[in-house]
């Protein structure tokens, strides 16, 4: 086991890899840019470095400095969190060339699922369903025309080198994808400098259905049940579930054997998701893409499954065997993320970033609260927005939207707006009670409330 | 003097997140002062740490009579990169410089390692140097004090 | 500078969390300060609280030449315990006092029913009713003021 | 169900009260002293009401206050919490009167495990071991040597009226004996107001372990596993613990059997906790006394059982029958919380109240806070110490003692003092991690300090 790592990272994630590295022994280096320095991560690592401005490419993104942090601290392995260099293959070859150890996956992992291409070429040949579509860069009207014949109306065209909803046209008939192809073909160009579009099968109202997946370096891969991640806005996840209520126990073993083989097929190594879209109308489901880094949302399968993904990412890194097989893995009750950012919900999400004046976080029962903020904390307007994450759990969903909805009740942040509020609405509102969501949820709530001003 | 230029005054407080603002003018005198919040007295383990303090001497001034203030200005120079300091090209040659001598503009003053580079750092003024803050081999971090500079 | 003036730089300080206030002008000065309290700004969701802001401006004064202060000064009667507010002996009598009247010391003011039993609550100074803060058969805490007395 | 209650307390244990009712759809009434205006309570509640002035007396113990405080605002039932009027039956039966449903045994129940002689001779009739002695009041000396050579010495003088360590005297020889008997009559007299003392068998190094239970009105009767809470010091519990790692399956069957046979003969109804002396030596456990009322430690219980017990409580309160029987409780691994009390540990354990002006809470996985304060809160002078209970799980002992020391290093209370040094030291004392502890490890450790210095 190491005796010392660097988190290359910051905020909530950089705390809870401190936390499990405290609790296993392990010493801690955290690294900050400047604008971080009153920041918890600084304050609860063993050491900490400044590495750089306030700016990421200055700091969090900044190789070199992280390296040599690194190599002056005298660490084995460097833990990348999520985010920033985390997905980067070309820094984990870095640390490899520098005798560090890269906690994550191999580059060639990381290589082969950030192209999705390839990573939807190979899953399919693992035997994973995915969605209708040519697989072929589609380089003229008449390809696009065929391909929309074949499988049928909607289509939706996406870059291949894309990502966040960023080149994406949904196409209903020949009209719209003649003249779509352009657009999402220039957009392709201007936002990943390259051009090359796909197009498949669109599914009207999909969940969004991931499955965590842990793997050791001998070959033996645990599948840790599915994540719901179907409240999204704009691609971005605000609320995460395990287990989904789409998914039964026919489908979940469905999904993990499959999944299993897809793992193998590859000789995938350390924590990662894959992500599914699920038609609910007809029970299909077909692999999107797949992450190679531990999630935002990893706490709603821990409360589930019991297991801390951190700890067992980190043991598998220095070379340990899982300790527990597919069998060992039960899922135990209903576990619901909320994720806190400093965005105003009442004003199209605009960031809010400031001093933290007041704090009360919720406690008490089946809560969990990930965080690096405090009273007189200043929320810095140079990262992501995210600063809590609420976790609770319950013997069943609805108790779990219950100590959801009582622990966002007692959160209060102030004077930054925050989408407490907003997680609030979702507690009550019956269409999530019930379960009955997909990834437009979000979009059609936030419509219907601007109609009803 | 009315409410309204009050409310412009604590305004100013908020976007500025000043704690007190008092305004003297002819012959009336506003003082507003704000609840503290925060972190006072806590600290954080930082190591490597930059001399905080070292900035804070660099420009005292002693009060008194205004025509007769007494200023002693310094200049720190601080490591643009993280890695470790070292004095001379090697462990066989001289140091770069030494305390007490005259540094000129682009004159190489030490050298930072990182990432198995020698980084040569030059001054960008020209002065005596009063301190060197870091001992040789030893490791810095990004925007340490290196050295403190008379500038002349 | 009168009280309304002074009414609204206490808003002021309210709205913007501030701790003291002070304005000095021409042979006048006012200086205003809070006892820092939990939250500026939040609200506890208190269903009878006592009315806060009343006690506030209940000895407000403005300091500065002797022979030209401003002062005000009311007294609160605040409800000795936790029940319910009644303002006469039964449903058909007369309440006990009226706003404008001029009440003495030991006179019976209003009852409060706690526990079933009627307990008469007495002034214990001499002055006019300015204002009756509570209705008729309302529950009261303890504490909660109850009249607003312009002593005599 | 009840539809609206009152808490009758302040602090940790009314949020937790009110937490309970948020997820069981009970409307919530905080009442509170001049002095909690800013407290968490107040602002959690649905509604709040001021019933006196800060001093405990005119406003939580406080009953025609209290009582009209039901009344006005119309509960159907009052919960008292721990401490205050929590044990006293007078104020169950004015409940009782009023209409008002008491959360919390029969005043029949209050009454009889309230006096410690009578609590005793039921339980001994009930088949619970108690320790060698006099059941009867010692009037004279030769009755005291009589009882001393039966039973053998060492033995312990204990006012009958007694509690919290007060008028007792250990007893060596015939010569201490005598000489002790005045004394410890004089100080019951003194303490008590009433000079009765009776005669027992000294433990030398006992443990303290109590069993947790809960009944509802139709005779179910439940055990849910003991704690250990031998970490106190001058009979102030500072740290408990569930399970026991001096109590293994055997014992713990056997207690949990008489447990249930000891309430069944006095027909209890709500929660309740059986207090034992365990003699490690011979592993023989003796009946002290019982607490008819929720306990500070109950989350101990809560983590291993994943019982919400507040909640059971409140049930059974209504008139529910409990869900689960004996056979649906199962221990899931070990959960310990420490007491973070506003007391100067290395100041002879002096009150330190005062306000809070940084305040850091931990957070992450497998832990639980409850705590009613916030940064800007004013510990007040009027009540207990107790600002916090911080409680972790693991999946046994070792993991629980490593989370909670990562939890204690992450916690920041400043600047008054707190116990947080002192749990700090305590996970990492050695004896402690072994499990080897008595209810004099405490007394012990600080004297050894203090020669120490």
């Amino acid at each position: 086991m190491f005796s010392k790592i660097l988190i290359a990272n910051r905020g909530e994630i950089a705390l809870r890899i401190i936390r499990a590295c405290h609790e296993m022994g392990i010493r801690t280096v955290a690294v900050y840019s400047q604008a971080d320095r009153n920041s918890l991560h600084v304050r609860f690592a063993d050491e900490a470095i400044c590495i750089g401005q306030a700016s990421s490419t200055n700091s969090y993104l900044n190789i070199p400095a992280i390296i040599s942090a690194a190599e002056i601290t005298d660490v084995e392995a460097i833990h990348p969190g999520y985010g920033f260099l985390a997905e980067n293959a070309h820094f984990a070859e870095i640390c490899q060339s520098c005798k560090i150890n890269f906690i994550g996956p191999t580059p060639e992992n990381m290589r082969l699922m950030g192209d999705k291409m390839a990573a939807r070429t190979s899953m399919q040949k693992a035997g994973l369903p995915i969605v209708p579509g040519s697989r072929a860069i589609i380089k003229s009207k008449d390809e696009a025309l065929k391909t929309a014949k074949s499988i049928g109306y909607p289509v939706i065209i996406k870059a291949a080198a894309g990502g966040g909803g960023k080149g994406m046209r949904i196409c209903h008939n020949d009209l719209t994808l003649v003249s779509s192809l352009l657009t999402a073909q220039t957009e392709a160009e201007a936002n990943f400098g390259n051009s090359s579009v796909y197009i498949e099968k669109y599914i009207e109202r999909p969940r969004h259905i991931e499955v965590q997946i842990i793997a050791d370096r001998s070959g033996h891969v645990v599948q840790l049940g599915e994540r719901d991640c179907s409240i999204q806005r704009r691609h971005q996840k605000l609320l995460e579930e395990s287990p989904s209520p789409a998914v039964d126990s026919k489908m979940r073993r469905k999904l993990g054997e499959m999944v299993l083989k897809g793992m193998k097929s590859i000789n995938y190594i350390s924590c990662g998701t894959i992500e599914f879209l699920l038609d609910e109308k007809t029970g299909n489901f077909y692999f999107m893409e797949m992450n190679t880094r531990i999630q935002v949302e990893h706490p709603v399968t821990e409360m589930v499954t019991g297991i801390d993904l951190i700890k067992e990412q980190i043991r598998v890194a220095s070379g340990e065997k899982l300790k527990f097989g597919q069998d060992d893995v039960q899922l135990r009750g209903a576990a619901i993320e909320c994720r806190i950012n400093a965005e105003d919900a009442d004003n199209n999400f605009m960031p809010s970033p400031g001093k933290i004046e007041t704090l009360i976080l919720p406690g008490g029962p089946n809560v969990r609260v990930d965080t690096h903020i405090y009273a007189g904390y200043e929320v810095p307007a140079y990262y992501d927005s995210l600063v809590a994450k609420l976790i609770v759990h319950g013997n069943n969903r609805q108790e779990a939207i219950r100590t959801m909805r009582r622990a966002l009740s007692e959160f209060y942040i102030a004077p930054i707006k925050t989408t407490i509020p907003f997680h609030l609405k979702l507690m009550d509102n019956p269409l999530f009670k019930k379960g009955d969501i997909s990834t437009h949820f979000v979009q059609d709530l936030l419509a219907n409330e601007s109609k009803g001003e | 003097m009315n409410i309204k230029e009050i409310k412009e005054m604590i305004n100013l407080m908020n976007e500025n997140g000043l704690a007190e603002l008092e305004v003297e003018k002819d012959d009336m005198r506003i003082r507003l002062k704000k609840t503290a919040t925060g972190f006072e007295g806590t600290q954080a383990p930082i190591i490597y740490s930059a001399q905080a303090p070292a900035a804070g001497a660099a420009n005292l001034q002693s009060a008194g009579q205004p025509e007769e203030k007494i200023v002693i200005k310094t200049v720190e120079i601080k490591s643009p990169m993280v890695g470790t300091f070292y004095r001379a090209p090697n462990p066989e040659a001289p140091p770069y410089v030494e305390i007490g001598q005259v540094i000129e503009p682009g004159q190489v003053i030490c050298i930072i390692e990182a990432m198995k580079l020698m980084n040569e750092i030059k001054s960008e003024i020209k002065g005596k140097i009063l301190e060197i803050l870091v001992d040789n081999a030893e490791p810095v971090e990004f925007g340490q004090s290196l050295f403190l500079i008379d500038p002349l």
